[in-house]
């Protein structure tokens, strides 16, 4: 195992030490918990924004923490959901006053210790309400079974209700808009490569020299299928029409494009991946609001890449194009007159 | 033949034991299905509950069962550890008071703990779960309660545990592999199994099980 | 090899149509080039900045095109430095009357495209300058040879004298402040694992499964030693160990810190480095201003880090706050008057 | 017995095949001590000049020079491309206006594609660079004008090439690795033997070069 650690056991609270260290006028960690909420924490009259889950999904969820968008994050072993008690805190380190939003990825475990950790702070008396994302289209999405996951769509939960929260909105009002954007986003990955949980030691799976997985999970859980290394172009058109298959959209429709790298693939790839999502949205005059290409939503050192398509209305357009200022979201609180417009 | 709050705590050693012996495969059996954490989370999840028990003195098998559902609850994470802790947890509340347990009170907290497992997991018996190996062994002690060998106990937990190889997922992270999902054991299963395991070597003082 | 990408030849091209695909309002792209430029570009009335290099280091550096940053970016291929004739094509179509500053890597061949194209622009009548940044420590410096290499530190160049020209300083006021940047920046890298050149195919070199290579470069230049692999506090020890050797702060001195990923490394292990790198400087007194964790100055899909620290004074300190929105340095305008300071 | 401007075309058609042949293994010496891109570099480059070359009707090798280099510099990039380009330009004005070219004429274009060299890239001979065969071949073909031996020449060229691998680096990527560059052959000084390679067996019509 090829990795920057010291001990296995300890990377998530190594790297939540490191990540205070850098940002300390964004992020600070509530003593003695995985929990990172903003500096200035909790935000009085503001409806508090809470999310979390395994860690080593890396920037997410801390990496969201700030103006404009969350207000804590809860992280827990490498692909591990984090315990209620964790949960706990961050909700009462973040609520000020107008109650929190938890969002949840749409996993059992998630789901669980968010949950329990919902029904201990309403016991304390702070009203929560939570949202469960499952953009996730490689996942049949069945009312008998768990459902679909929630990967990097989540991103644009974050970002388009911590937009509305920080306009002072009721704990209704964003919980409304948050579900909004479940029912509006959809994803689906692809992976090159495994990866390794640093207390595991070894590839949690394996993947032929030269086969690919498309519709991988970002734990590494299997896709819809194993094929032959494909060229970008037709990896961008397969996960673009997995995509546009569930999303039913028609030429005139403006969405959000996020090409998400799993944390091995190099920015380059993705730019190449991006060329073609462009040009297929372009073919079905589908018009592109804005795009982001970067790591958002990792799964460790997995070489591979998401797209994530979110349609927009006046309202998700207006949200998020907001500001936000954290640590992997950056947008400024008025756009410049200069030369650039983000 | 009462169970003694001091088994209770002799059981969760030795299931402490098993986990940490069995860390690899069980992370192993979730890598083939799942996300390759279950045997670290299992084995961080009951060493804490070995230090805790050995820290403390115990007469209530009651508040020792409560103590172990949350330190799994606040140390496991993932799935699996709203679902044992809530297990324990729930088990707890039959034997409160009690320093020496009947059968029947065993049978009694099994019974609870599944319904705890069911209502926080959502899952049923046939889903793939660590459910298809808790809820035969809660049936069993109860209808055997007067007459229970525990080393048939044992022999039904690990059949159970066993079947689950044949069975497609519905719930957890093995559902989202389907059809694909057979073939292999749920881990859940078969960490709740050496949790029974433990149980029943523990109170099946002629030795080993069968 | 595995890759996201179409033809290996087609790598840059299709890169850059990518990232004008996604960032439109930042970056276009100077026709039959490989330029990127500001949207607006030229600027009139301000000094244009421009660097560029090998491509397989992404962001670096069409990401830092934008408001407060450079004003243009030639790719060369993969490793290898861009032709005169691009580096002239850049020249021209950034220079907005106050004349042009070349930042260079130091490398044989990115000194020798861009100083052919210097010549060639001011046969054309445009004022040009360049500078040359060697900050890697791993290379012994010395008047006989080539030279230290330019590396990550680079990036701070482009931030701090990007913010001097946006206020509309002259072409040799500009010069100075990236000389200073230039004298006051230090880095030092290590590899875990190898990258491949697309058009190769093959890895460039190979680290064997339990060595680690310090002093690594980015185009996979070996580095000073081999060695055993360590845990990230060691590496992080070594690494600023020979940073601060060669620039002797003392207490109270006060420096920026950019951890940079190299391409495969996930932001987790970055943060567990900073962790140390940041305790390490705390134990000398050295004062850290603010620290910057990612990936800058990328080789690929390598594995691996740079250390780079920069010593401040006020000058440089206020101009690398200074306000930018690029693709991927963003900073805001003003400091918000809400949570965050960043 | 004059080199003819077809001469220089069928060279320089010769070069680029060998700089395809050889792209692999150009790149497997640059990898070793470079960065691995020498072989990708020389070939893109040289494709690109036997385009031009093969749509562009020359009587003057000058301008045949001249559209060469021009073409080098802007499609190899890297540190070889500006000296390769220089190299071509540099000997093209030597040649200006000539349909027909002497020994002696490609000694003093060899010795202006030196001093271009050296000029852009500051390396002395010794420095481990395409220098050590350049400087070489230049002095041998001006001492020798009168009765130049191609094959004699090919030979020196190989040696030339041969002998970088002793050396330690002192310009270029190479120079990185101080004395670990030694026992390595440096990538250009190859692809330039097998541009003089390709000249001599260009030239010497009675067959291969010995
Ligand atoms: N909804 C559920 N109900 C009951 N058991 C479940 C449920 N979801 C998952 N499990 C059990 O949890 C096990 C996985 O635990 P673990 O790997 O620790 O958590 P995670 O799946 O979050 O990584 C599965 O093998 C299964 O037995
Ligand atoms: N300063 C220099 N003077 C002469 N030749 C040089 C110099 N620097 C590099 N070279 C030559 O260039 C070759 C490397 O070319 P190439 O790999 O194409 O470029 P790069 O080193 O930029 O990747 C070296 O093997 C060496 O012969
Ligand atoms: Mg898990
Ligand atoms: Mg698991
Ligand atoms: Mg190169
Ligand atoms: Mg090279």
């Amino acid at each position: 195992m090829k990795k920057l650690v010291n001990h296995p056991e300890a990377v998530v609270r190594e790297m939540l030490e490191g990540m205070v260290l850098a940002h300390p006028h964004i992020v600070k960690q509530v003593e003695g918990t995985t929990v990172l909420v903003r500096t200035h924490a909790p935000i009085q009259g503001k409806v508090g924004l809470v999310s979390g889950g395994g860690s080593g999904h890396e920037p997410s969820h801390a990496g969201f923490v700030g103006t404009g968008m969350l207000d804590g994050a809860v992280a827990g072993e490498v692909f591990t959901s984090p315990t209620p008690d964790q949960v706990l805190e961050a909700i009462k380190a973040v609520n000020g006053g107008k109650g929190v939003l938890l969002i949840i990825k749409n996993y059992s475990g998630d789901l669980m210790n968010f949950e329990m950790a919902g029904e201990l702070a309403e016991a304390e008396g702070i009203p929560v309400r939570k949202v469960i994302v499952n953009d996730d289209v490689a996942v049949e999405d069945s009312l008998y079974t768990t459902g679909r996951r929630g990967i990097a769509g989540t991103i644009f939960v974050h970002k388009i209700a911590g937009a509305l929260a920080e306009s002072g909105a009721s704990l209704e009002e964003v919980e409304r808009v948050a579900n909004k954007v479940i029912q509006q986003v959809r994803s689906m990955g692809m992976a090159l490569t495994p990866c390794t949980i640093p207390a595991a030691g070894t590839p949690g799976f394996s993947i032929g020299e030269n086969e690919m997985e498309i519709g991988m999970g970002i734990h590494g859980e299997p896709g819809i299928e194993r094929i032959a290394i494909a060229p970008a172009d037709d990896v961008a058109t397969t996960l673009v029409n997995h995509v546009l298959e569930d999303m039913k959209l028609t030429s005139g429709d403006r969405v959000a494009v996020l090409i998400n790298g799993l944390g091995g693939t190099p920015l380059m790839e993705l730019y190449i991946v991006n060329r073609k999502v462009a040009a297929l949205l372009q073919d079905q005059g589908i018009q592109i609001h804005d795009t982001y290409v970067g790591e958002y939503m990792t799964s460790l050192e997995m070489a591979g890449c998401s797209v994530t398509l979110l349609k927009l209305d006046d309202e998700l357009t207006e949200l998020l194009d907001a500001p936000a200022q954290t640590i992997a979201w950056k947008k400024e609180r008025r756009n410049p007159s200069g030369d650039t417009r983000e | 033949m009462g169970i003694h709050v001091n088994d209770v705590k002799q059981w969760l050693f030795k299931t402490n034991s098993r986990m940490q012996e069995e860390k690899a495969y069980l992370t192993a059996l979730d890598q083939a299905i799942g996300d390759g954490d279950h045997g670290i989370n299992m084995a961080r999840g009951f060493q804490e509950v070995a230090i805790k028990l050995e820290k403390t003195a115990y007469t209530d098998i009651g508040s020792l069962l409560q103590d172990t559902g949350m330190v799994l609850l606040s140390k496991v994470g993932g799935a699996s550890g709203p679902l044992f802790g809530t297990a324990f947890m729930k088990a707890a509340m039959v034997c409160k008071g009690k320093t020496e347990a009947t059968t029947a009170d065993l049978g009694a907290a099994l019974q609870e703990a599944v319904n705890g497992i069911k209502l926080r997991g959502k899952a049923e018996v046939g889903s793939k779960t660590m459910l298809d190996v808790w809820e035969p062994v809660a049936q069993y002690v109860q209808e055997h309660a007067e007459q229970l060998s525990w080393s048939a106990l044992n022999d039904l937990a690990r059949l159970s545990m066993e079947k689950t190889k044949e069975m497609e997922a519905k719930k957890g992270r093995a559902a989202y592999l389907g059809p694909r999902s057979v073939g292999h054991l749920d881990p859940g299963s078969v960490s709740t199994y050496y949790l029974m395991e433990a149980l029943c070597t523990t109170m099946n003082r002629s030795g080993e099980p069968a």
